[in-house]
């Protein structure tokens, strides 16, 4: 598997880059679906100052590697990269990418809407929000 | 010697980062809760609430699974990724 | 209506530059979902050796536009891109981009595949495969 | 005077990019239809199967609609884009 592929880091990633990877992982890609996910300026109605995430590090990205593995053998896609970033994160900074690669687009829109899911509901990840109340961890994957 | 990682909102409550205990002898993850909630005071309505996962060595634990002398636990809060 | 939002171009385009217009539309974008569609090696078990894009000018480009228009319309998204290049692509090369932002992630794919099926029913777009067995204009929109 | 515009087969079907009418009085789709079947042999099974659609000044325009001087037709067989 590329390195690339699957990484938690701090800076931010490059989108070209990562749907470009798993678009050249096969001359039969015709289609890559891409998720990002990005900073609100409001959740719940309130103002968000700033994010903080915080993972496990190693267990953080073995889930990550097992969610890739899981799609290329659940849906009939080509290969799968799932980028998150960690520490603090500004409105308007980019969070989480997957992008997925495949034959054709229905594929690939399903494995890239379910790895999001997945990532949500298995990835030892923890988003802290600022707002005008203070800090607060938030406890639920919407 | 186990170490227990604490996460996210759980750092606040047991404040602090991890702990380590000595074990004479292995011990279930439930018994592991049980010591942590004589220990940390602000973590016994959380451990209770069973919104807690537990991992032993990076690896899903249920509260039946076995905790021996240098593993690492970790105490989850729900997540909030992506 | 940002010009850079609807293209028809002969070169290729920035993948980062067009979910980065959709997401910078508001502070409110928690979600960008991208669709890439690629030139394939293969199809119907046919080597390709080229494609050939060619457009109704004028038509396309207004037919792209109502898509955005009814896109904004009828899913709860933010803003979309439509991009579509044309004349001689080869294997491997990018050929459509479509990028919506949203809120939340549910309605940015909602709107992405939507608009792509759309794209292939509604956009006086033809393509012309080179194979062994010589130009083909195709006929279908799978 | 009026424009037709062919696109992709149809342009090797036809032999041609474009051809020009001169109209005495406005005439619906159907009937420029029978013209290019009389104009242009190769067309002829085309414009038969349905599969072609038609514009009017770029818009999309039924069988009965009405073409008129200075007006510019597409005839657009199956899309095939994204």
């Amino acid at each position: 598997m590329d390195d690339r592929l699957i990484s938690i880091q701090k800076e931010d990633f490059s989108i070209e880059d990562a749907v470009t990877l798993v678009k050249k992982a096969s001359n039969g890609t015709g289609a890559v679906v891409a998720f990002l996910g990005a900073a609100r300026d409001f959740s719940k109605g309130e103002r968000i100052a700033g994010l903080e995430f915080e993972h496990y590090p190693g267990m953080a990205e073995v889930m990550l590697k097992d969610i890739r593995d899981r799609a290329l053998r659940n849906f009939n896609i080509i290969e799968m990269a799932i980028l998150h970033r960690v520490g603090a994160i500004r409105t308007g900074e980019n969070i989480v990418l997957i992008a997925a690669s495949a034959a054709h687009r229905n594929d690939a829109f399903m494995a890239c809407e379910w790895a999001i899911t997945e990532l949500k509901r298995t990835t030892p990840i923890w988003k802290r929000e600022t707002t005008d109340k203070g800090e607060v961890w938030v406890s639920e994957t919407p | 010697m186990i170490t227990v990682r604490f996460f996210a909102m759980l750092k606040g409550l047991a404040k602090a980062d991890t702990h380590h205990y000595e074990l004479n002898s292995a011990i279930t993850v439930d018994e592991l809760k049980a010591m942590l909630k004589r220990d940390f005071p602000g973590l016994r309505d959380v451990l209770d609430s069973r919104s807690i996962l537990i991992s032993i060595n990076q690896e899903f634990a249920s509260k039946d699974a076995i905790v021996k002398d240098n593993d690492e636990v970790g105490l989850l809060p729900p997540f909030s990724g992506g």
